[in-house]
């Protein structure tokens, strides 16, 4: 079938109008980097028309060498858009905190207009650049032409996957670590493991550098890296007069909201109650001229977030309270590679690193890896009475003071 | 061409600091505090008393070259030649100085990118392939974010909300994106159990593996003319789509079944509560392109219902638990169902096991 | 062996010392009653030495027709304390709301004279009147002369467990309905199922008069009935002001323990958003002059409590919000059966109701007795996506306000 | 004896109003208010103005006949010929007038029964049967109670708590009462294996039940010597004594390994909070009769500990939960072990998910 520019799409049209911009308007611009974007246009009109998707289970495409990267797509009606028969993506390794430099940007657009389809997702939603279609062959020069810009893959398969962070230092005023010099640390340091996949499944790490987790870390990241403090918030009491000046109502909007209620205010002073805070965030977030986290800095490292597929999502778990900041490379490093030798030994197929804890149980995990428990692990101890108790227990006479 | 380059890998990255405009290399690490300035624009102040003003553009995530040159030329023009995205795929815009603000958002709204999506607007969708790219969608994604977004279009380009509200889309229950823990999570379901391709899933699947990728135990092996294939027991089969992971002939598709799920009060910062999941609010709309007005409207409804109760700095989840569930599908309207109720391994856990009734 | 009453019990002598009462007195008061007291007191002392229970694995011993009522006990050291050699107990019911005249308490006394080792407790955790040790001889005896007089026996085994309840409206101001004649009531109407083993495992009723649940039934029974109101709090602005004159701190005891914060405080008029209340009791509880539960009263049934054997300790989950006092005989009963019906073709063996409902999901659980779902039954909607479709609805087009 | 009486049965418990004092027939339903007039003391006030005035005295539950006897006889002497029994068998004395209440306070202070228990005392604690009666027991239960009641004695005897404080004892995992949901539970461990009496074991249990009774498969068939009986997998023992509750011939007993453990942070009533089980505190302490010093010591702390930090109106769980367990392990000196975190079938929902952290 011939390629027609002006391929027939009344449904697609339809997602031209509105005030958002639309993705559909982007791959009509990108029909004049070649025909792949018109045969797109045109398949998924076919999907709109039969609602259905009309891609093929991946195979196994990629670069020389490395096990990831790429996401291998064939059309299943290939007869109809012969230049979408294949259709992979390649997953570029974004820079720490998604800056770039006009020149760069221009340079991955001249790279994927030579290779492929000239669509891209900015960004994949772990946070790679994502060159959103290519034939097999295009693979290996697209592949160097990236490297000679200076860009490498990202993560797919059992591997560590694209580390991503928040804007942090460069750009906030809460960042207790710096999360891009972590992020771009950790990523130079897993290089092997992210390109040739060595796990039973997936490995995330995402950075962010206070509590609010704008990379949504504790959702999405196997481990999580989160900022956080150990002394006392750091409180200015003539901006917090001010900002009750200026009508914010200190007592609905900030001490009232404070989880703990570890605040109070009597019209001129705030106190808080820095023992009883649990780092939320949210009295820094309101007023943020007035307070912001304490000076001595770190992370908390949580494990085990995920989505669903297939043991029930997860969220991250407390790991270890608080690492100290210039710390936090070396303890990050350590921490990993005795969680990934465990992993390796006990985790089934397709097991992600929290659905294994889960399965063999914290303790047993701590063991592994070496961490005693702690309370900050948990929200509750046990409420069942059945607990395995060890043998070598049983001599010696458990105390408490 | 002349000479094939030398083959490098493992090279990662580009250093980000490569990147970084001025104003941020200059102060990186001492920003003391932000304020405001309006939707999609703010000042961050170090230390030093040096301003970077942003402003911040929603985008349909999914770009062609034409559009990043596009912007990259606005970042020459305004920005000194940097630019970066965010965490939720806007684009955001770096100054020095707020003299050029106005131009730069007059330049973006003539082509058509609203400025916004800070503080207590909705921000950009978190979203997925769909019908472009991924083969195991039950729906599309782009299609119906811009439906969405196009509906929802003024909680972008306002602050007005009692909080930020986080929207997020997948397009099949492997929940790319932090869907399960938004505040509005649209996600796409099959609820028909796996065709069986016999003849391809003889040639390109290993049978055990297939058995024991089901969570349920639906899938049994079985012959048929003498050839080893699977069964599934339809009853069991929770359409979760793992075995169509591991073996290609096991298709969930369904143009008939197919359709969205609308999932709602979920969390990821510490502010304030803990992270929450996202909880069920409407088990099944139909796909119904090219611009799904049954999804629009739910979530279109649920915003507004939100918007109209919620107390200040109450996220979605916050303020259903204050008023209780039962207390959101009264105010909705949404029907609820016996699909509502936990069936899976904590589902115990979620029975109400108190005495505290609103009546 | 000898019975001796001055059997040496150097150790269990010292649990007559200190200011709380002592059941080894009660013990040795009991020897003059007949010498399984004494024996008894040996072979405590035998465990108290070796730190080991010295009872058998209970028989099936019991009253001609009746399936329970009494736990078969044996020693394991009849040699040596041949007048425990037996110790059965009798379990009998005891009065709704555990009220006695002395000449009832009386004849059960001189009964358990005659029969058994003058040994009780008053009561047992369920609310039995425990006669602690008789012969199986002694049991038919026994228990013609408790029928004579007016006193049935209590449940064990796989049937109705004697039910009980609050003192509720016999001595109490916030009974929403009356938890003694529905105890009564209930207990009358399942005889049989009290008497006569018919389920795959035990059923406890329990009735408290309102959300402070003096009988602890949301902990301990299948079915759990606590009083509520559908209404406003009834409330009387002067006796508020009266508590707060005398010196209750109305805003920090009452309103800020609110869990809904649903009241207010202005330091002259207490006002509640009654619409928000959760009928916790709480503000009752601190001003019981000044508020009290509204007028339209009744319970709300819960189901499934149970102790941690074998699949874990449930609480009640809530069923029926809301019954109101007149219906709620009625509605039990009808619950009941509905719910027995099922239990009896669908539990295992030794599987409680709260069991068999987490086992089989709660929607398949109302379907089966014909109740419809409502969002009170649950703290939450389901989080994860594996939802079992069901085939019918497929078809039609499932619709939202 | 002359003649038979004819046997009767399913007569039920004698109807409840035959023993209801007039003060109470008179008032049934009608009570307007109660006030508190000390510990063990308190009066209910009927919308008629009529008053009902209790006396509350703590008891040891097991009771012979004579001590029966004796508190009728203060009963006729003081109350008209009745008493009641609480739900956690203290007795109650009722009184149309408070001129008899001293009197009344005497003849029991001589007898050696302490009134209190009401408001925010201490009050009796549930409990079970023991090495008195039960042939599950991991440890006694009369006996400990004695101990920790004699040293909690003023706390029942004085209201001064900042709230009500329930203690619950059970000698095995049976957990008759309901320990689960108690201020603070003290519960019988066993913590090996059973043994098993392959002989017996032969004769009186039925193998595939016994099998099925494992909740966690730990029991498996075998041949021993030709004949059928059963092993236990050790690491898979929890310690339950669900196979002992169906087999005699698998007992569970251990002078050497059973003993105690100590769970706190329970609560029954809807007030302010919701229910809540009990957590471990303590994972095991010895059995040392006769008077268990370790236990006793350890239920003291926590009470002390609770007494001097909770905040009024706050029931030990919800103490705990404003202070965090962290601090709870903190200031009771109870080391936290790996014995805390569960391991059952829902522990993955106790792993703390979030960043809240007190530091
Ligand atoms: C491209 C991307 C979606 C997007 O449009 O942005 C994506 C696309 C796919 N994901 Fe994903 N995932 C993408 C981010 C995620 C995320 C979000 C994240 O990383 O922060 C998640 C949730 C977090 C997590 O990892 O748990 C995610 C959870 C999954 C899962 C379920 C994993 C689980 O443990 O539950 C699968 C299923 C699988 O691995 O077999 C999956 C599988 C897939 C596959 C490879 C389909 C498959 O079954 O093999 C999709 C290929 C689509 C295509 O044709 O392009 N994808 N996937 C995202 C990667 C772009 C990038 O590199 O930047
Ligand atoms: C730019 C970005 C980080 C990045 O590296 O890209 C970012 C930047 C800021 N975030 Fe964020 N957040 C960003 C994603 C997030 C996310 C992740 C997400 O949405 O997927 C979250 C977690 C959302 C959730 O809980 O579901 C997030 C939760 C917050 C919060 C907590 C809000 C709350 O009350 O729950 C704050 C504090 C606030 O807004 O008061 C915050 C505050 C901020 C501040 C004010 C921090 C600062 O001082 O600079 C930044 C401006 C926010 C604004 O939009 O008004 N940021 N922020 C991300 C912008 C995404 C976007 O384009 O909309
Ligand atoms: C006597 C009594 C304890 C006491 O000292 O008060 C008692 C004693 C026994 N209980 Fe119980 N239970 C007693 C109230 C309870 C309660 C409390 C209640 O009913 O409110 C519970 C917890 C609530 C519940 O039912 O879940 C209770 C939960 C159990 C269990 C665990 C049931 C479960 O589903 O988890 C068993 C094990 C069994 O049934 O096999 C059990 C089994 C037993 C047996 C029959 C032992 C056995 O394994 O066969 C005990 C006989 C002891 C003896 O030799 O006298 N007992 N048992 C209580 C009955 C007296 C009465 O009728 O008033
Ligand atoms: C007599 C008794 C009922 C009975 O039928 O026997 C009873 C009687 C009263 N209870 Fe109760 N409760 C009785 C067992 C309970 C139980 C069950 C238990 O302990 O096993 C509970 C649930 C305990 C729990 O949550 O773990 C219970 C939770 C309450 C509460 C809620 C307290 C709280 O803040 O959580 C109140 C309200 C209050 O005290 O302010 C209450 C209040 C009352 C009042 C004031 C009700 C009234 O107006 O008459 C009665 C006097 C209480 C007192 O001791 O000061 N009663 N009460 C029980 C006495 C037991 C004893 O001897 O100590
Ligand atoms: S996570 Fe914290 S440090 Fe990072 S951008 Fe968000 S608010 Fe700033
Ligand atoms: S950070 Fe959160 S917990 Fe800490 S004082 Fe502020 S509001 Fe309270
Ligand atoms: S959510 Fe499912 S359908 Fe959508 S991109 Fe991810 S794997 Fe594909
Ligand atoms: S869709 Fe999921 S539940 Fe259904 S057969 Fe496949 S793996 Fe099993
Ligand atoms: S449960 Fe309610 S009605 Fe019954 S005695 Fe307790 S406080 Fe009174
Ligand atoms: S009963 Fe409880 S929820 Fe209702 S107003 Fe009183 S304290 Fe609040
Ligand atoms: S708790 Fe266990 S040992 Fe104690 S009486 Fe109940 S069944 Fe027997
Ligand atoms: S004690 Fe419990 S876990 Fe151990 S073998 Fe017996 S039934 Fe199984």
């Amino acid at each position: 079938m011939a390629v027609d520019e002006k391929v027939n799409t009344p449904l697609l049209d339809e997602l031209e109008k509105g005030p958002w911009p639309s993705f559909v308007k982007e791959i009509k611009k990108a029909q004049s980097v070649g025909p792949m974007a018109t045969d797109l246009l045109g398949q998924l009109e076919l999907s709109y028309e039969d609602k259905i998707g009309h891609w093929k289970h991946g195979g196994i495409v990629g670069v020389l060498g490395y096990g990831g990267g790429v996401i291998g797509r064939y059309s299943d009606v290939p007869d109809k858009f012969p230049h979408v028969a294949h259709f992979h993506t390649l997953r570029v390794n974004m820079p720490s905190g998604w800056f770039y430099s006009t020149e760069a940007l221009r340079t991955l657009c001249d790279i994927w207009d030579r290779h492929g389809s000239g669509l891209t997702n900015m960004h994949g939603s772990t946070g790679d650049i994502i060159f959103l279609g290519t034939r097999t062959e295009e693979l290996e020069p697209c592949f160097a032409e990236l490297t000679q810009a200076g860009f490498d893959l990202g993560g797919s398969g059992s591997c560590v996957r694209t580390p991503s962070a928040c804007v942090g230092p460069a750009r906030c005023e809460w960042a207790c670590y710096d999360t891009l010099k972590m992020c771009y640390e950790i990523t130079m340091a897993y290089q092997d493991e992210l390109h040739r996949p060595p796990f039973p499944y997936k490995f995330k790490f995402k950075f962010s550098g206070c509590p609010n987790d704008c990379v949504a870390s504790i959702a999405r990241a196997d481990l999580s890296v989160i900022g956080t403090w150990k002394d006392e918030i750091q409180q200015d009491d003539e901006a917090v007069r001010q900002y009750a000046a200026e009508g914010l109502d200190i007592q609905r909007d900030v001490v009232e909201r404070c989880p703990t209620r570890c605040m109070s205010w009597d019209g001129e002073k705030l106190t808080i109650e820095n023992r009883e805070c649990v780092r939320c965030m949210h009295c820094i977030n309101v007023m943020p001229k007035a307070l912001s986290p304490g000076k001595e800095r770190g992370a908390t490292l949580l494990i085990g977030a995920k989505a669903p597929i297939v043991q029930g999502a997860l969220l991250s778990s407390v790991l270890i309270p608080f690492v100290p900041e210039d710390e936090l490379l070396e303890t990050i490093k350590e921490l990993t590679d005795r969680v990934w030798d465990f992993w390796d030994e006990y985790g089934m197929n397709r097991e992600r690193v929290g659905e294994l804890i889960q399965r063999v149980g914290m303790a047993n995990f701590l063991d592994a890896i070496g961490l005693d428990p702690t309370p900050e692990m948990i929200t509750a101890p046990r409420d069942n009475p059945y607990i395995f108790f060890r043998e070598e227990e049983g001599e010696e006479e458990e105390s408490e003071a | 061409m002349a000479e094939k380059p030398k083959r490098i890998t493992d090279i990662g990255p580009p250093h980000y600091q490569k990147f970084l405009p001025p104003i941020i290399k200059e102060n990186y690490g001492k920003w003391k505090y932000h304020e405001r300035l309006g939707p999609g624009v703010m000042v961050h102040v170090s230390e030093a008393g040096a301003k970077c003003y942003t402003v911040r553009c929603g985008s349909p995530r999914l770009l062609s070259t034409k559009t990043i040159r596009f912007l990259a030329e606005l970042a020459d023009k305004y920005c000194g030649g940097y630019l970066r995205f965010t965490s939720r795929n806007n684009v955001e815009f770096l100054m020095d100085s707020p003299d050029n603000i106005e131009a730069l958002k007059k330049d973006l709204a003539d082509a058509g990118f609203p400025v916004g999506g800070t503080n207590n607007a909705i921000s950009n969708i978190v979203h997925t392939q769909g019908w472009v790219h991924c083969h195991s969608s039950a729906t599309d994604a782009s299609g119906i974010v811009k439906c969405v977004m196009d509906a929802l279009y003024e909680r972008f380009t306002h602050e007005d909300l009692p909080a930020k509200l986080r929207i997020a889309l997948a397009c099949c229950l492997n929940m790319c994106g932090a869907v399960h823990c938004s505040d509005i999570a649209i996600l796409g379901v099959h609820r028909r159990p796996p065709r069986i391709l016999h003849e391809s899933l003889r040639k390109v699947c290993e049978i055990p593996t297939l058995i024991a990728s089901c969570p349920t135990g639906a899938i049994r092996p079985k012959t048929i003319d003498g050839q080893q294939t699977v069964e599934v027991v339809e009853e069991q089969c929770m359409y979760c789509g793992n075995c169509y992971t591991v073996c290609p002939a096991m298709p969930l598709n369904d143009p008939e079944n197919d359709g969205l799920s609308i999932w709602v009060g979920g969390k990821v910062s510490n502010a304030r509560s803990e992270p929450k999941f996202s909880k069920l609010a409407i088990p099944y709309l139909p796909n119904n392109p090219p611009r799904w007005p049954e999804v629009v409207q739910a979530v279109t409804k649920i915003v507004e219902v939100y918007a109209a109760n919620a107390r200040k700095y109450e996220r979605m989840g916050e303020w259903i638990e204050r008023i209780g569930w039962p207390r959101f599908f009264e105010l909705t309207g949404i029907e609820f169902t016996r699909y509502h109720i936990d069936d899976f391994k904590h589902a115990g856990l979620t029975y109400h096991r108190s005495a505290h009734i609103r009546m």
